[in-house]
């Protein structure tokens, strides 16, 4: 046996010491991110790559998307139980030494998400070495944590590493993770209902005049028109609905269900909300649904965007929608068990998801195969961690070399049960959860929903409170499109964009911060007004704003309008003609790029909209370089927007003085036991709306946001049904891409601005 | 002496590759050692100074037509050839034949046999050698041989649209 | 063998492999950096900071974590093959600097004696160079040639979709293009009579202009050609982040994806210089026949060599930073309808002046 | 200084092993290999005697060869296509349609 000597032990341990301090150093100089990017959390890491942080002095800026080649695993925004499978096959598939960091509180422990389809944490399934609280974290906690993973490493005295034979069996899921009870509507509610009124007006009058049989009652409320038919020839109304040229409602906008469980004779009501864009009319029309019995004819060969929408009321309600092409669950994953939107529904309930499903194109395309008896299309599989797919949109195609032939999207990855909880929370609880819908604009989801309650209560906003709301949206929409249109660019390959982009963005977010203190979800409105009243050098904020936005717009457009290789990418590509978008129930800057001037702004304005000078811009064709055209330019109308609004801003008070919405002032809490008393009930119970059921829409970044609230005079909303925009728009898209080329997917998908929290809600 | 190595260094290469061509079950492994017989041939050109063909060889032949079979490999990418029979039941045909062949190379060689010593001091000037022997190439190509090189340009030209029309998808108008 | 043969061709030739690998490999590590810096500052950002003064360290750092990062092999790969593939990319990638001149034949080796032994070394001179083949030229393009072959091998043995899309567009991107490229220097090939490139240096020295200047067009085809064959935005297609993940080399981990790292910009060294070699001048300063511009001539050639390699690197960064890319039959397109025929014509054009100005050799 | 003959003897190692990879393989791809072995074969003799007789000749007809071996590649790789198209086989047993 040889013994050692002390000194050559001495100088192996020099050795190893030496080596593994240079491994280390190399490691931490060198982590290569992959951005498992799935909601708000992204957008902030987005921000710390850009200009203004910069994650690239660390060495971290070489964001690779093949899990093999990076090294930390940065788990950015809400993991479902959807999600969960992929994140653990990612995880699985990195090559070790990895490293995984949980940004945000979603990621976490679930944050405020309790709820029946979301992760309560990713250390479920995989290990995590360093948490981000927040939420979402700022881009300086961001860096903040890789400078922390870059200290355990330093620390670290293991040279090579093993597979790590760490956690990796799901846990079961904690049942029951929210605590509030659910309440059953009352009487009142129901019978507010059936209440049948005497209505006027020319859709209520000739929509009497064509169905006296059909119709159950028939009801106005704070200026929406409800009509509630029976189911069984609804079908027959609805297309008369659409086809007669005096009803003329060719844009279905939405399609959902309301559970009044055994309160009512028929349990359900499913609920159409529809608009003629020649007569400007809005209905609602409704039709009960019995429990013995959830089925209604289906609306998707009336319009085609009734697609999805029945699909997300199977999914939430279990109604059957006959002769749906392809009723299968949308927004929760295959394996889930029970609807989720029903009354007893326990909001916590989840069930543990293994697999991710082929979609039915995998059979189609063998169908067809083997009926021509040709060689099966290559089935590919794009997302929903695939880089263009931006986290959590899934494509499955059946290709041809680089050809679609057929293609189906899959989404709900991001489904984080915004209604459920919701109907969870006390309206004003509420207001954080709409920052998260679409998160790129928050603000503009506050006000949508904020406006509903208004609505409901019917009362109008101060005017410098609505001006604030005006200003600060219109800045969220120029964020918004500078996302969109950066993205795109770099889902293209044109990088630089991207950061040109995010420089003014960085610029609107320190003024939303320097109104309420948060940057990307700032839940600055509040039910009647703004939280609090803008700062003092608001004004020279904004016009110092108004300067500097406009050269960085300019630069992309320098970029990009003229270049060849965009124009060729871009023109043609999901050209989409006006009556087939709105026959989807396209809305926003991707209708109006097909050449309909349909602007809530203009065509329903509130807010003072009617006073302003701005012009919409429209396109021709509807490709995705028009939507580039027309986002670029909405940016500088919104621009002109924002000046006049700045110029014009009143004074006053920025909250509504009705003490049914607003605390009392603070001296009055001190000094009289009226508002003491006031401010006392409010805190406890929160507002307390009148019972009835309001739809508020408002243009929103990616179009029509619409908000339908029922209540029923409690503390929480039962139901708040989010209409957002791009769930209408993202539909039409596996129809939109076929015959054209992968590449084109990326670049149409980067145009239509899907926005996940507000796809999925 | 280097020659000689080199030479046998290629061609050991060269046959043990294309016997491995021949008897490999992946049609993936069989392309790669073709890369490899082509190589090596082209090294063999090498020790006979033809560069320029040999340059030739590895443009057209690795460059180009091997990448057009593994390109076509992976089109028609099919795991099921692999696990099919992959011989004839042609073994004795075939064994005929290459005995044949064997006998009559064999034949032709012995014949020839008193040719084989080399001419001593009349070729030990190398023409070839010394000009550089891609001008040359080129100007009997242009000059001698100009006919077949315009009916191998047609050759070609014929083969272009032959595999376009082979190849081409079956449209609704066909 | 004698000692003058063996020094020149086996002593003097491994002395240089050694340097130009050396040198090479540091040259590619420091392209990656200065590839993350220009575009940072091109994207108003710093870039690598942290590691070393302003990130110096940062492909040091980058290439020890490669290196020791673990190796997966997909179970369900051609395990051979796969590890194969970036080998074969890696190799040609390398040897083609074989012919590079990079400066002319002007070192000069005293004759000295060896002490001790008593032997003679006679004096002797030597170029910047490893070998002047007379085909340097057909070299080149041979070997580029079989760099596809890693690559389409690589993407095949990954037994994945992704990798395999990569690798088909790779294949037919770089054949379609290398047609192209075969015609774009035609034009130089008669203008110097002749396939060696450090004779083609001379020629330009001779005919007093850089080629740039007598072959526009040329030059022009040669780079967009030599950008695409390269797999470099606008032609990025086969490794696109946004489409295919990342290409070919999706399913490589560690070490061996650092090979096709390396590989593909020792291409983007190689078309550069070729770039340089043929049409810039190589060696030569600007202007290698105004007398008075004599004072250039003091910097040493390789260092003009180098220079000019750097600049149209910094243009290959530039395009990536700026412009989008292309979709695969656009790219085709643009390959066989525009570039071709401009190639061809420009042939025909150059072999008509060549022969009616009676030639310029 | 390599003896012709020993190139010959490469060359008629090399066809035969092409022609045997001809008659006994099944599929088309490696058929369309082992006659690129074959013209290789042919390229070697013309080659070798190129270089025996200091003539140029024989590289010329090498450049035919190499051109009719691209022709036949070309044409050949498309015909597999066409027929991977139709009948989803590489086997050229299977492919008997003009068989009389």
């Amino acid at each position: 046996m040889k013994v050692i000597e002390p000194e050559t032990q001495e100088r192996e341990n020099f050795f190893t010491t030496t080596a593994s301090s240079l491994i280390n150093w190399a490691r931490k100089g060198s982590l290569w991110p992959y951005p498992f990017g799935t909601a708000c959390c992204a957008i902030e890491f987005m921000a710390t790559v850009s200009s203004h942080y910069d994650l690239a002095r660390f060495g971290s800026e070489v964001v690779r998307f093949a899990p093999k080649q990076s090294d930390v695993l940065m788990v950015l925004g809400t993991i479902n139980d959807k999600m969960g499978p992929v994140l653990k096959q990612i995880y699985d598939q990195m090559a070790e030494p990895r490293w995984v960091i949980s940004m945000g509180a979603c990621a976490t422990c679930g944050g405020f998400y309790r709820a029946y389809h979301v992760m309560q944490g990713i250390d479920e399934i995989v290990p995590v070495d360093v948490y981000i609280p927040g939420c979402p974290p700022t881009p300086e906690a961001v860096l903040d944590a890789v400078i922390k993973l870059q200290q355990q490493i330093e620390a670290d005295t293991r040279l090579s590493y093993e597979r790590h034979p760490r956690q990796t069996k799901l846990k079961t899921p904690e049942v029951n993770a929210t605590v509030h009870a659910l309440e059953p509507p009352p009487r009142a509610l129901v019978r507010f209902l059936d209440d049948n009124q005497e209505v006027k007006g020319p859709i209520a009058e000739a929509f009497k005049r064509r169905f006296p049989e059909e119709v159950v009652s028939m009801r106005e409320f704070r200026g929406d028109l409800s009509i509630t038919v029976k189911r069984e020839n609804i079908k027959q109304v609805l297309r008369t609905l659409k086809n007669d040229p005096e009803f003329d409602f060719k844009m279905l906008l939405d399609v959902t269900a309301v559970d009044y469980l055994s309160e009512r004779q028929s349990r359900y009501d499913v609920v159409y909300h529809m608009l003629s864009l020649s007569n400007k009319h809005r209905l609602r029309l409704k039709a009960a649904v019995p429990a013995d019995d959830p089925s209604i004819d289906t609306a998707v060969d009336i319009w085609k965007g009734a697609d999805w929408a029945e699909r997300e009321a199977f999914d939430m309600y279990g109604i059957r929608f006959k002769g749906h092409p392809d009723l299968r669950r949308i927004l929760t994953h295959s394996q889930f068990e029970g609807h989720p939107l029903r009354k007893d529904f326990p909001p916590g309930q989840r069930t543990m998801c293994t697999e991710t499903t082929d979609l039915p194109v995998v059979e189609r395309a063998r169908k067809y195969a083997e009926s021509m008896g040709i060689a099966h299309p290559t089935i590919l599989n794009v997302g929903p961690q695939h880089p263009a797919m931006h986290g959590t949109f899934r494509l499955q195609v059946a290709a041809d070399g680089e050809k679609i032939l057929d293609a189906d999207s899959e989404i709900g990855y991001l489904h984080r049960c915004f209604e459920k909880m919701s109907e969870t929370h006390t309206y004003w609880q509420v207001i954080p959860f709409t920052d998260r819908l679409n998160y790129m604009s928050s603000m503009m989801n506050g006000v949508t929903y904020a406006m509903s309650v208004e609505k409901m209560f019917g009362v109008d906003i101060p005017k410098r409170a609505q001006y604030i709301r005006v200003i600060l949206s219109e800045f969220s929409r120029i964020a918004d499109h500078l996302v969109c249109v950066g993205t795109n660019l770099v889902d293209l390959g044109a990088l630089s964009n991207f950061w040109y982009g995010f420089r003014p963005r960085e610029e609107i977010y320190d003024l939303l911060e320097s109104c309420c203190g948060g940057r990307l979800t700032v839940s600055y409105v509040r039910i009647g007004g703004v939280a609090q009243d803008i700062p003092a050098d608001f004004v020279q904020r904004v016009r110092k704003l108004l300067e500097t936005i406009p050269p960085y717009v300019d630069d992309i457009e320098k970029m990009n309008r003229h270049n060849k290789i965009f124009k060729l990418r871009s023109e043609g590509i999901t050209a989409i003609s006006a009556e087939d978008a709105i026959d989807w129930g396209f809305t926003g800057p991707t209708l109006r790029a097909c050449g309909v001037p349909y602007d809530i702004r203009k065509w329903f304005p509130n807010y003072d909209y009617d006073q302003f000078e701005f012009d919409i811009p429209v396109g021709e064709r509807g490709d995705v370089y028009d939507r580039y055209l027309v986002r670029m330019e909405e940016i500088r109308q919104s621009l002109r927007i924002i000046k006049q609004a700045i110029e014009n801003l009143p004074e006053g008070p920025f909250q509504i003085d009705d003490r049914r919405i607003s605390l009392p002032p603070k001296k009055g809490v001190y000094s009289n036991i009226e508002d003491l008393m006031n401010h006392f009930e409010l805190i406890q119970d929160g507002i307390l709306p009148p019972i009835g059921e309001v739809y508020s829409y408002w243009e929103a970044a990616n179009g029509e946001l619409g908000f339908y609230l029922v209540s029923n005079g409690a503390k929480r909303p039962y139901r708040l049904r989010c209409r957002g925009a791009c769930f209408y728009i993202f539909q039409a898209f596996n129809h939109m891409v076929k015959g054209l080329y992968m590449s084109d997917v990326v670049a149409a998908l980067g145009s239509l601005n899907i926005v996940a929290g507000e796809l999925e809600k | 002496m280097l020659e000689t190595t080199l030479f046998y260094i290629f061609s050991f290469v060269a046959i043990v590759s294309a016997i491995l061509v021949i008897t490999q079950r992946n049609v993936v492994h069989s392309a790669i050692f073709l890369a490899a017989t082509l190589l090596a041939v082209a090294g063999i050109f090498l020790t006979l100074h033809a560069e320029f063909l040999a340059g030739v060889q590895v443009i057209v032949y690795v460059g180009g037509i091997l990448v057009l079979f593994v390109f076509v490999i992976m089109l028609i990418a099919l795991n099921r050839t692999e696990v099919e029979r992959q011989f004839n039941r042609q073994w004795t045909l075939a064994a005929i034949t290459a005995a044949v062949l064997v006998a009559e190379f064999a034949y032709v060689i012995f014949r020839g046999k008193e040719t084989f010593p080399l001419p001593s001091a009349t070729a030990a000037a190398p023409a070839i050698a010394v000009t550089g022997n891609s001008q040359l190439v080129g100007v009997s190509l242009y000059t001698n041989y100009l006919l077949p090189f315009e009916i191998a340009s047609i050759l070609l030209l014929v083969a272009i649209v032959g595999a376009v029309v082979l190849s081409k998808k079956k449209t609704a108008e066909d | 063998m004698n000692l003058d043969s063996f020094i020149d061709w086996i002593l003097l030739p491994l002395i240089k492999i050694g340097i130009l690998f050396g040198l090479l490999s540091l040259v590619i590590a420091y392209l990656t950096l200065l590839e993350r810096k220009i575009i940072a500052f091109m994207q108003v950002r710093l870039g690598p900071m942290r590691v070393g003064p302003h990130g110096l360290l940062q492909p040091i750092a980058d290439g020890i974590k490669l290196m020791l990062k673990e190796d997966i092999v997909p179970s369900r790969a051609d395990k051979i093959v796969f590890t194969l593939a970036p080998v074969i990319t890696l190799i040609p990638a390398f040897i083609v600097f074989a012919v590079i001149p990079f400066g002319p034949r002007s070192i000069h080796i005293p004759g000295f004696t060896i002490p001790g032994l008593n032997v003679q070394v006679a004096e002797r001179t030597t170029g910047f160079f490893i070998t002047d083949l007379n085909i340097g030229l057909l070299y080149v393009l041979a070997v580029s040639s079989i760099g596809i072959l890693g690559i389409i091998l690589g993407g095949w043995a990954s037994n994945s979709k992704y990798p395999l899309l990569g690798a088909l567009r790779s294949a037919a991107q770089m054949v379609s293009y290398e047609v192209a490229l075969g015609f774009s220097i035609m034009g130089v090939l008669m203008m110097a009579g002749t396939l060696s490139l450090v004779e083609i240096v001379n020629a330009q020295k001779n005919a007093g202009a850089w080629y740039v200047f007598l072959q526009p067009v040329g030059f022009i085809l040669f780079f967009i050609c030599g950008v695409a064959e390269t797999n470099r935005a606008p032609f990025d297609l086969p490794e696109a982040e946004s489409e295919l993940v990342a290409g070919f080399h999706t399913e490589y981990s560690g070490f061996r994806f650092s090979l096709f790292f390396l590989a593909e910009y020792a291409a983007m060294i190689v078309v550069s210089s070729m770039a340089v070699t043929l049409f810039w001048g190589g060696w030569l300063r600007p202007f290698p026949n105004i007398a008075a511009l004599g004072f250039l001539g003091l910097v040493p050639g390789f260092l003009w060599f180098a220079l000019k390699v750097l600049v149209f690197l910094y243009f290959y960064l530039w395009f990536r930073a700026s412009w989008p890319r292309y979709r695969y039959d656009q790219l085709m397109k643009i390959g066989w309808q525009v570039l071709m025929p401009i190639a061809i014509a420009n042939v025909i054009v150059t072999a008509v002046l060549v022969l009616w100005l009676g030639g310029s050799r | 200084m390599v003896p012709t003959h020993y190139y010959l003897i490469l060359g008629a190692a090399l066809f035969t092993i092409g022609v045997i990879g001809v008659l006994t393989r099944r599929n088309i791809m490696i058929i369309l290999m082992s006659i690129e072995l074959m013209m290789n074969a042919v390229n070697i003799n013309l080659m070798a005697f190129s270089d025996r007789l200091q003539q140029v000749t024989g590289q010329v007809f090498a450049i035919f060869v190499i051109t009719v071996a691209a022709a036949e590649a070309a044409v050949g790789l498309g015909i597999v296509i066409a027929m991977f198209k139709n009948k989803e086989t590489m086997n050229i047993n299977e492919i008997d349609l003009m068989k009389w």
